[in-house]
């Protein structure tokens, strides 16, 4: 049994990494990248907490195959920051209080990323539905409608 | 927005700094249970059962064994025997079958081998023979004559008379006050419904996971994501007949829990493949086994009959419980019994409530268990009494709430608690006036959960640098770490941030109990409050050294020992003057509080909902909601408004979607976050959170739990809600859109009485 | 000097019903075994499961806890939480 | 997850279709957003995954005019962010979009949709009241069918082996023309239709209805056209008792099941209900639509 050799750029680096045909990224991601940001909330794309950026595509990792990333450009909760400067949802997340447990964030700030650099001002609504495929069970998603309006903010006014 | 009794002015606490562990949580860095990896480690798989009742007939895993990359298979046979009637049987045999299955994917074996597939593949070639048993998978099939009896030696407790013969009633629990007959005889209305609700799951995100590592001098070390390491540490103990000692348990960072991780599924299984291979052991469950192995809500059927004066006056209450507590004996029932009527001054009443098991998986603990069930029932009814009696919901709950002094079920009369600020708050809300729409409707209900004090211990360690680490033995589920920092702030007198909280192994801290009933801030808070001022007597001696004075004339003022003798002047010793010098002083700073906290104060909270209906679909929107809550006193405001919006949509899915599904056989049809529907962030509207503050006398800072209560009011606030906007009465859980459609259709389809 | 002591309603089998007694005790264990002494069976019932509430304050596990004279003690089943 | 499954992600649809003629256990990867729990739930266990995504032709949207032209595999997040199948087709859009998160929208595509064939997919009735055509390429080369034949069944399709579905092919609609789709889902998001209603309209010069079509899933094991719903609405205004005949025609269609997620009497009622105003919607679009021509 062979392995399929992958090569592909994550949150900016070159990466090299084996994996089998039939992994999925995300436990590639994790196993043999060694970044375990993205989580398996389910495995079945369903809560979102394996969210990555695909060459510009907003996905569930557990939902495609490891392969499928040779070529591609990856971006995961862990290229979110800029070396010590948080990214402004970053911040919001931790001002506003958007976390309990804390196991659904990477998930949640990937998705909103992506939907902030697709929908600049959304509203809330946009981001309710934009958000709906991540599942959190803490917070009842007040807090984290509100931190995603106020990076929007932020971000707007920078 | 907060409604406060004058209390003491603070300068940390009711603070909403950042969370200390915010950084590591927002960048992908913090380790949860499944992020850890070390070197050698094996996968290991659970085999399951595909039958919801069964004996074991034999179990073959020479092939499993013999298969490439396989290190270590085990069964039920590898741990020490257990007697029925054990007081620890149910969760030994639980977690590892024995005799006989009792669930649709209870363990009968583990395998460990090199790679996660590996391991899949050797636990397809585990060869289980079955001898299946019909299932007994209703209440009804519980109770009916002649029923499968699912544990031999099941005796119902508190039967009366003492029961001979077993039976799948565990538990029955009887509360009776006054005089049930004359109360029903004094009152103008009368008023008997029944509920049925269904087993919903705690729904966590992070999956249960752990790393075992045995080493060769037959300790083992544990990470794992549980609400109670220690807890994790006896038990797996108990499961393998090993002492305590050998094992340390290192608490990962926790994905949620609300309950369902309180308990034991995976440690045990994997320190025994651990140990049998010589190498680390990993388990993750999936999503799927989540579902299916680990600990619902109970499910229920409720009748309860309230006794009613024409001028609202509560005079008799009678409630016949009974919970589903899955596969073994659980509280539900008596949890329910404790709750029916502990919000309202109800002289004459009689509570009758029934543990039952039946073969699905064995009921966890799930926020305020028991209570949002019971609540369903009353304050449904109570918003039925209103309605018939033409009495605002609101007056009807203000006029017979309970306050201090009245007796509670139990008999003992209540401590200060603020359930009439709760109601209050919600009254003088703008919501509680707001006009509806067209299809919308507005539902009111209250609830009530206790709060527990339980063991609880925390170091304070100051730092050369005049910083402290203050440990504790609390998992931190939701925040809990910044609270025990704002308190920690508060009594030594430093800023919160030059505080590092940290969650200590079974080594390194005191014994700490599981965080459950809303606990971590009020009873490990009350040891890092014991260890705080500790310290502040000890710096306090130090800096009396120091500048050379009695010790009685220095006062600990904003962090800073203070001279108040007469001696004159003396410049204040800041905290990092002190720790800078403690080797000269007498050595390193270091305190603990270790306790047993008394005085868990009653929690209530009052929530108003509106809905809006589809008449022709019967799909229900919920499109505000307002919740109060006493917390006592809020440490960081914000992690409080986080449990109370938490709960409330918790609360919210297990009012319209949320249920199991189990086909005849007792499979569940519904193991996914597909059809297990949880509450997405497009289904719900903002939550507003008005935390009321009626300090519980019994804590230093006034600390009421406020993790569980939050739960408790949305079911029936959802109920009512759907009543004011259809005029139907939904008493049956889930009430999703068949079921609303339904009774729209029956009721004629249009608003009716 | 006896105590008044107050029993919640599932613990009253003992007592025949009987919601307030009377005991004797320095500490509740004492008071228990006071109390198994007067009606028997009661001991046991008390043991597990039962928390007290003394002057409002709630206790789990109140063995060793100091009674003072003319305190009421409420005996009442323990709760559990998630 | 099989540790022996291949990945192969050809470029062109010759290379796919050889792939996929010469192995009877290699799978079509698209979105795999069923396929993929499937494999890792133990079936199927395929030994190759074809991705598609790599063949250009499969992802790509075209029009020249009076076709529109689009890829099987085209993720659906793109189809949304086409502003001339939005002006077009809103309702097929719309149904587009309602697969799953934005997540799942960056790699759901109506071939996906269509060639799973889930009787409670989003896309179909609505590619079906627009006349959709499926251009299917196989060992015997292509060939164009209507997107209504493609699936047979709960997970079966006409398709033979080694076929796929290239690409779709939607005639633009005349003048004052519209469509509309409605599900019913308990949650607002991220849930499996318990009905789907699609609707097409269009109007004469006085607003009466000159065609219709209506389409129901999720109540049958395959998209149920509502032949007596379109009869109703044909020649008359689409209001008051022609809708009400929607309804009933729609109901009457159903031949749903009771399961996990709605029942048979539900289903019947709701399917009439979304029929009635998927065909309003997709009127009133009709009537706007008319007045800027």
């Amino acid at each position: 049994m062979s392995r399929v050799h992958v090569t592909c750029t994550i949150n900016g680096d070159p990466i090299e990494f084996l994996c089998d045909g039939g992994q999925t990224l995300l436990d590639a991601l994790r196993d043999e990248v060694g970044l375990t940001g993205a989580k398996e909330g389910c495995g079945t794309g369903d809560c979102g907490a394996c969210s990555i950026v695909m060459d510009g595509r907003l996905l569930c990792s557990c939902l495609a195959l490891a392969p499928e990333a040779d070529g591609t450009t990856i971006s995961t909760v862990e290229g979110l920051a800029s070396g010590d400067d948080l990214h402004p949802l970053q911040q919001c997340f931790l001002e506003g209080a958007a976390l309990q447990c804390g196991v659904c964030t990477p998930g949640f700030l990937v998705a909103a990323k992506a939907l902030l650099d697709r929908n600049p001002d959304p509203t809330e609504t946009e981001i309710r539905y934009g958000l709906a495929g991540n599942l959190c069970r803490c917070t009842g998603y007040d807090k984290i409608v509100r931190a995603v309006q106020t990076a929007a903010q932020t971000i707007n006014e920078s | 927005m907060t409604v406060t009794e004058p209390k003491p002015s603070y300068k940390y606490i009711g603070t909403r700094p950042v969370r200390h562990d915010g950084v590591e949580k927002v960048t992908g860095r913090a380790r949860f249970a499944a992020d850890l990896n070390l070197p050698g480690q094996l996968h290991g798989i659970a085999v399951r059962s595909p039958h919801a009742h069964a004996r074991i007939v034999s179990i073959d895993t020479s092939e499993a064994e013999a298969m490439p990359g396989v290190k270590s298979v085990i069964t039920g046979d590898d741990f020490p025997a257990v007697a029925p009637g054990d007081r620890n049987y149910d969760m030994c045999v639980n977690v590892i079958a024995r005799d006989k299955v009792f669930y649709e994917g209870h363990a009968v074996a583990a395998v460990a081998a090199i790679t996660r597939e590996q391991a899949q593949q050797a636990a397809a070639a585990v060869k289980v023979a079955y001898d299946v048993l019909p299932p007994v998978l209703t209440i009804d099939d519980a109770l009916a004559p002649g029923a499968p009896v699912l544990h031999g030696h099941m005796l119902t407790a508190g039967a009366d008379p003492p029961a001979e013969e077993p039976s799948n009633i565990s538990n029955i629990t009887r509360f009776a006050g006054g005089d049930l007959d004359a109360g029903f005889a004094a009152a103008d209305l009368v008023i008997e419904r029944e509920f049925t609700t269904q087993p919903v799951h705690q729904g966590y995100i992070e999956t249960h996971a752990c790393v075992a590592d045995t080493g060769q001098d037959g300790h083992t070390s544990i990470w794992c994501s549980s609400q109670g390491h220690f807890n994790v540490r006896s038990s797996t103990a108990t499961l393998l007949g090993w002492e305590t000692t050998r094992i340390r348990v290192i608490p990962a960072e926790i994905g949620g829990g609300f309950g369902g991780k309180t308990t034991i599924y995976l440690e045990p299984l994997a320190v025994a493949m651990s140990a049998k291979a010589g190498r680390p052991v990993k388990m993750v469950m999936s999503r799927d086994e989540v579902f299916r192995a680990t600990g619902p809500a109970p499910g229920t059927r409720l009748k309860v009959k309230l006794g009613v004066q024409s001028d609202g006056n509560l005079v008799a209450g009678d409630a016949y419980l009974i919970y589903t507590n899955g596969a073994y004996a659980g509280p539900g029932g008596l949890l329910g019994a404790m709750t029916v009527f502990e919000s309202y001054d109800i002289e004459n009443f009689n509570i009758e409530a029934l543990d039952v098991v039946i073969n699905t998986a064995r009921s966890a603990a799930y926020r305020a268990p028991a209570a949002p069930l019971t609540a369903f029932a009353m304050e449904t009814l109570l918003d039925e009494v209103a309605t018939e009696l033409g009495i605002d919901p609101m007056d009807l709950r203000l006029q017979n709430a309970v306050t201090e002094g009245d007796p509670s079920t139990m008999g003992f009369p209540f401590a200060r608690i603020g359930f009439v600020e709760c109601l209050e708050a919600i009254r003088d809300h703008p919501h509680y006036t707001a006009p509806l729409g067209p299809n919308q409707g507005r539902g009111l209900a209250a609830g009530y959960w206790f709060n527990i004090g339980e063991s609880s211990s925390a170091t304070v360690n100051l730092n050369e640098d005049g910083t402290a680490t203050v440990v504790t033995g609390s998992p931190d589920i939701g925040g809990s770490r910044a609270s025990m920092a704002l308190m920690a702030a508060e009594v030594l007198g430093i800023d919160v941030y030059d505080i590092r909280p940290v969650v200590g192994d079974t080594e390194a801290v005191g014994f700490t109990d599981v965080t459950e009933g809303s606990r971590a801030t009020f009873a490990t808070g009350m040891a890092v409050v014991e260890a705080s001022r500790k310290m502040v007597v000890e710096l306090r001696g130090r800096a009396a050294k120091m500048m050379g004075v009695d010790v009685d004339d220095i006062d600990w003022v904003d962090g800073q020992a203070v001279y108040t003798g007469s001696d004159g002047e003396k410049d204040p010793l800041p905290l990092a003057a002190i720790t800078g010098k403690a080797k000269r002083t007498g050595g390193p700073l270091t305190t603990t509080g270790s306790l047993e906290a008394h005085g868990a104060g009653p929690g209530f909270a009052v929530h108003l909902c509106d809905v809006e209906v589809d008449q022709e679909t019967g799909v229900v929107r919920v499109v505000r909601y307002t919740a109060s809550q006493d917390a006592g006193t809020a440490i960081h405001p914000s992690y409080v408004e986080g449990q109370i919006q938490g709960g409330v949509a918790q609360g919210v899915g297990w009012a319209l979607n949320e249920e199991y599904i189990y086909d005849s056989d007792g499979v569940m049809e519904n193991p996914s976050f597909l059809d297990y529907r949880v509450p997405v962030a497009s289904y719900l509207p903002m939550i507003d959170a008005i935390i009321v503050e009626v300090p519980n006398p019994a804590h230093p800072y006034g600390v009421r739990g406020v993790g569980e209560t939050g739960i408790v009011p949305p079911i029936p606030a959802v109920a009512n809600a759907i009543h004011n906007a259809t005029g139907c009465r939904l008493r049956d859980l889930p009430m999703s859109p068949i079921r609303v459609l339904d009774a729209i259709t029956s009721n004629g389809g249009s608003k009716g009485a | 000097m006896p105590v008044r002591v107050h029993l919640s309603s599932n613990l009253r089998g003992p007592t025949g019903g009987v919601a307030e007694v009377e005991a004797e005790g320095a500490t509740v264990g004492a008071l228990i075994d006071d109390l198994d002494r007067r009606y028997p069976g009661l001991g046991d019932a008390l043991r597990s499961g039962v928390s007290v509430v003394i002057n409002d304050l709630l206790i789990a596990h109140p063995d060793y806890e100091p009674v003072a004279d003319g305190a009421r003690i409420y005996f009442v089943p323990q709760t559990a939480g998630g | 997850m099989l540790t022996a499954m291949r990945y192969a992600s050809p470029t062109t649809v010759a290379e796919a279709v050889d792939l996929l003629g010469s192995d009877p256990d290699a799978r079509v990867y698209a979105g795999a957003t069923d396929l993929i729990p499937q494999i890792r739930a133990g079936r199927p266990e395929p030994t190759v995954m074809v991705d598609l995504k790599r063949i250009e032709r499969l992802c790509a949207i075209s029009s020249n005019g009076s076709t529109y032209t689009v890829g099987a595999a085209t993720p659906t997040a793109d189809i949304c962010a086409d502003a001339g199948l939005t002006a077009a087709f809103p309702g097929l859009v719309e149904a587009s979009g309602l697969i799953g998160s934005d997540q799942i929208q960056s790699r759901s595509s109506w071939g996906g949709n269509l060639a799973n064939a889930s009787p409670a997919a989003d896309t179909p009735p609505s590619l079906i009241v627009n006349e959709a055509r499926a251009v299917i390429a196989g060992p015997g080369g292509e060939r164009t069918v209507p997107a209504a034949e493609v699936a047979t069944g709960p997970g079966a399709t006409s398709l033979g082996p080694g076929e796929i579905i290239v690409e779709f092919e939607l005639d633009q609609p005349p003048a004052r023309t519209a469509d509309a789709y409605l599900r019913l889902i308990p949650r607002t998001e991220m849930d499996i239709a318990v009905v789907g209603a699609a609707a097409r309209v269009t109007l004469d010069a006085d607003g009466n209805v000159a065609a219709a079509a209506v389409a129901l899933g999720a109540v049958a094991p395959t998209v149920v056209r509502v032949p007596d719903a379109e009869a109703a609405l044909i020649g008359n205004e689409p209001a008051g008792d022609a809708l009400a005949a929607v309804q009933a025609a729609a109901s009457a269609a159903t031949n749903p099941i009771d399961d996990k997620r709605g029942t048979v009497a539900y289903r019947r009622q709701v399917a009439g209900v979304l029929a009635r105003r998927a065909v309003s919607m997709a009127a009133e679009r009709a009537r706007e639509q008319g007045g800027q021509s």
